[in-house]
């Protein structure tokens, strides 16, 4: 789950790290009210899901409150990559010196969190790390023994921060690992961590990703949750427990398992089609779960044929048709469904589906092609 | 001859009275794998299937009472980490972990300690292994792949069974088919069970069933080229992936511009390994 | 450093243990008052750093509010073990079924905390840990890891714990280990942890000692120290860090180290000789501390003479000298002083009191044998 | 030829510019060890003792610039746990700690985590090494002792400088001297060491200075009997404390009535170990 930036920064002063003062608006006369408040000038940002809001116009500097209002009414107005901006945040503008970067994230590989950190942060961060990688620094967390000490120091060194930001660095790191650790984060990320003109440390932007898995022990992260910027479908999806990604094409997908489900997907593109969606039911899928699926995939009106494959292991596969029957029941679809059933009780599920009109296939690369041809409107 | 699971593989079920545990556990006893306990806190004394299997409180008096050597994780995501420090700690040197949904902190810590003990994990998110002929461990359904000389390994479920099925089509059978799981932090990688099936005397042949996102394949890659003599066969999946989309598994997230299929595919090829379009065409490289 | 029953009590409190109701009196006036608060019977007990309270008559039980009274009246005026009892407990009684020891402490040989639990909890249990160590069941903790839920389970299970009580005692478990870690304790210690006739798990006695070393990140836990319980002499003593404790014999030992203090009073003992006490000055010794070390030894009336043994090695001679000196300027002692300086810059300490008028040695033999002749009034 | 420390030993001092650290650093430079650097954070460019030593922030740098391959530590017992770690991280195999009153439950963890990392830790709260004649690492005075055959290890600080003086006034020198200090978890304990003096061909005899606490001396014994074939003399201090009393070390508390002077007497003595009744006599027992 991603969070806002307001957010995560709100997270990072909880832990220690100092953010600008600031708070968010949901209407432009908020935002006047808030720089008046802070004084001077103000940064307004949009709080958009995404990257690039800078370069889209998504942040602007504010001389004094009503320059404020106008660019709030102009910022609250916009669409960034798609997504309406609905919030925007009010923070006092730095006297900006430097630019950090500094960032947690999990190193698969090394099976460890590990902290990066450059001297050159801002937002061309991930072209320094494509064209001069040796000016990011990488340090492994030992993620039994957390954070130490010297390893702040050891970065501080190495991105040649002056001694006379270390133990505020120190400090502010440390914070990023507890704030990381402490949110079952996968990302925890402050750019530009800034040195302003008087001589201080401050996380001016930021960013985390927490770990969907593990929302059952951070009550107050779900709520944190912004519905706001999830389709309808995918709000409905994840209430299932279903993983849903809506994408261009005309065949609706339904698979079990991640793994098979972009390769069904791969196989209709290699035979000439293209998938409307990613969609994975997942393990154990009740007849509830699969109505639900179907109903998603029905909802997207590109959909001109669907594609049920299943392969029993968790999922048994009568289990699986009597969620099919009963999406049928209730959803009465016009187009098309091709259905191929293989593994842990099949044949019931297949007995149990064999009546209710629908194309069968045995392999995988048969029941693209006849989903395919379906699409086009031709008879299996 | 197989890897990691064989006719002498006695198996303990940790969380063997939920839904998923028993159902599967039955499933594992109807294949001919030799399960001979169960642990689930608070229900020490019951048996279950019908008086077949008894149940413990904990792992440590099931290894006592059993001398179970490997243990299979039917347990919810929360309590996980838990059940497999609990099966590491009664000196169970195989554990297998089914259960999905483990958050990724957990199983850094988790990993970090078992690498301390040179104990071997298989997933978590996995479907298990399969040892056809001999031992089922996990969610593998058993009718779907018969005995043979193949290797399979496999990041993914369900398209792992699609390979078996195809195998088994045409007649083709497997040594063992390990199921490694596609989360980000797992216990057994690619190159582990390439070693194991390099050094087993059944195995002639290696298929590898990767996705994108991670590193995983590269490095199987570079191990190919300098490590191993059989050849081996790959499929990547997720070539039509809109990159940065989140698909399911966090393991298949695009992770900043490399792990995408075609990076994959490439350092596959180049270690000489043929790689199939798509899962049904595999059995025809391996002849 | 040792923490009283109630303060412990408090600590497992704070860390979800259950614990009777009460509270602390300093006078019995109180301790009815309380007794009335909680009505029903109460337990009226010591609090004193000493084992064997309740042998010692220092933990009863009254009916009601006035025997309460009464008994506070009587403990409050007792000695135990040589220590006089300032405050009493009052807690509400339990209805006591079964009886289980509960503790962690460091062991030493395995380099982990270790969890020790019985079924024969109670007043017995050193008793039970001798003759019958298998009903002592033990877990190690890794020191990284904590203690594990499974880990709980098991020793649930070892001592045949009524599954009914699981949870709970799953929940105590946890929350002793959370108390340890916290205050850096090395010893934590619930003795008795009772089941109840209305089938709750209550930690009825409570002990803990914590790490001296630690006391720098617990300003909370350094007031708790109970100063009433120290002579004026050890309070002196921790205040210059020295480690000093009072023996029987007639000779003052000043040494540096604690192994050649020792050893310094086992060769006192060898040559028929009685030392009057252990003082460890420690390393790095001051001139301040080695005066403090000095006054603190003559305050007892019994020494007859002082046996200074240094060898240098963090610590200086001539800082030793030096403290020794400034010592005397003070003091002025009128019994005799044996010295013995060797190591680090021991020449230019020998030469500052070379004119002070001491007995000199050599060899540690030689020291401690005229120590104890100058204690006999022997010229040496 | 000897144990741990030689004439080849590049050794760094964290906390070098501390008082104590300069002090022992300057008379561990009068004395022939070869000091390559030393380290305070905030202080990297600076040189010590006349410029002679120069300073780095961290161990890392210090480590890549000097190529120091031992680590003494004189830094503030609340930093030393991240001292330690520190240096491990750098790659450092030897760490000597001098520091006292390092919490134990800091040392857990610390003695945990560099096992995994096969590093070996003397002390804390220990005097160090000595090599007469070759390198000092600690606070060992170096004039109190002369090169030899007999090794020399010892829980205590100053009974150690007593043993190697009443040694070096017979004449007789030491091989190496290990102060493996007296607190209750520490890095290296009496039979690491006894293990490297019998593999070590310059040491004939080895004298092993005990005191009451814990269970070392009690180990020591078992491993003098079944592996070690040169002769060990022992001294316990301690016979003269009172049961449960606290003598200042965490190391000399008596646990539950065990670890008494006269229980490691006992155990050394059935072990063939001859043991002094005083500090003194250890040479007459060394004939």
């Amino acid at each position: 789950m991603k969070l806002h930036e307001y957010q995560s920064k709100q997270i990072f002063a909880k832990y220690g790290i100092p953010i600008p003062k600031g708070r968010v608006a949901v209407t432009a006369s908020e935002a006047r009210q808030i720089a008046e408040e802070l004084g001077g000038r103000v940064v307004v940002k949009s709080q958009v899901l995404v990257g690039g809001r800078g370069k889209a116009g998504g942040i602007q500097l504010a001389n004094n409150p009503e320059h404020a209002e106008e660019l709030a009414t102009k910022i609250l107005g916009m669409e960034i990559k798609g997504l309406p901006v609905r919030k925007v945040l009010v923070d006092e503008a730095a006297n900006i010196d430097q630019e950090i970067y500094l960032g947690i994230t999990t190193d698969r590989a090394a099976r460890k969190p590990v902290m990066m950190a450059s001297a050159a942060g801002g937002i061309e961060i991930e072209e320094v790390a494509r064209q001069t990688p040796e000016k990011i620094i990488k340090v492994h967390i030992d993620p039994l023994l957390g954070l130490r000490d010297y390893q702040a120091r050891n970065i501080a060194c190495n991105i040649d921060l002056s001694r006379d930001y270390w133990r505020d660095f120190g400090k502010i790191a440390n914070g990023l690992w507890n704030a990381y650790a402490a949110t079952d984060a996968t990302l925890a990320e402050i750019n530009p961590l800034v040195t302003t003109k008087d001589k201080r440390l401050i996380a001016l932007d930021g960013k985390m990703l927490v770990d969907d898995n593990a929302m059952f022990r951070h009550p107050d992260l779900t709520e944190m949750r912004d519905l706001d910027t999830e389709t309808r479908a995918e709000t409905d999806a994840r209430k299932y427990g279903l993983s849903y990604i809506q994408l261009e094409g005309d065949i609706g997908c339904m698979v079990n398992g991640a793994g098979l489900a972009m390769t069904t997907m791969d196989i209709v593109k290699l035979f000439g089609g293209a998938p409307a969606n990613f969609l994975d039911i997942g393990g154990g899928a009740s007849a509830e779960k699969v109505a639900a699926a179907l109903r998603i995939i029905l909802s997207d009106p590109n959909v001109k044929a669907v594609l049920f494959n299943v392969f029993g292991g968790i999922t048994r596969c009568d289990e699986v048709a009597r969620g099919v029957l009963a999406a049928l029941d209730e959803v009465r679809p016009e187009v098309p469904m091709v259905v191929r059933l293989v593994g842990t009780n099949a044949e019931e599920g297949r007995q149990l589906l064999a009546d209710a009109n629908m194309i069968t296939a045995e392999t995988l690369a048969d029941a693209a092609q006849k989903a395919i041809a379906a699409a086009k409107g031709e008879a299996s | 001859m197989s890897i990691l699971i064989n006719k002498n593989t006695r198996l303990l079920v940790q969380g063997i009275t939920g839904n998923e545990g028993l159902f599967h556990t039955s499933q594992m006893v109807e294949y001919g794998t030799n399960v001979v306990a169960g642990v689930t806190p608070g229900k020490g004394g019951e048996w279950v299937l019908g008086g077949k299997i008894p149940v413990f409180d904990t792992v440590s008096i099931a290894v006592q009472a059993t001398e179970a050597n490997a243990s299979v994780l039917f347990v919810p995501a929360r309590f996980t980490p838990d059940a497999i420090f609990e099966a590491a700690d009664a000196g169970i040197p195989l554990i297998i972990c089914i259960t999905e949904g483990v958050p990724v902190q957990d199983m850094m810590r988790v990993r970090n300690y078992l690498d301390q003990k040179n104990i071997r994990l298989v997933g978590p998110n996995c479907p298990g292994l399969l040892t056809p002929g001999e031992s089922k461990v996990g969610i593998i359904p058993g009718n779907i792949a018969i005995p043979g000389n193949i290797g399979v390994v496999s990041r993914s479920g369900t398209l792992t069974y699609e390979v078996l099925y195809a195998l088994k089509l045409l007649g083709v059978g497997a040594s063992t088919c390990v199921g490694i799981g596609g989360d980000p932090v797992n216990g057994t990688n690619f190159i582990d069970v390439l070693g194991m099936f390099e050094n087993d005397p059944q195995t002639d042949k290696v298929v590898l069933i990767g996705e994108i996102g991670g590193t995983d394949e590269e490095k199987a890659a570079e191990f190919i080229e300098t490590r191993m003599t059989k050849p081996v066969i790959a499929f990547i999946a997720g070539q039509t992936a809109p990159p940065g989309k989140r698909m399911g598994h966090a393991g298949a997230i695009i992770e900043g511009g490399s792990g995408t299929a075609a990076d994959k595919i490439k350092a596959l090829q180049a270690a000489g390994v043929k790689v199939a379009r798509h899962p049904e065409e595999i059995p025809s490289l391996l002849s």
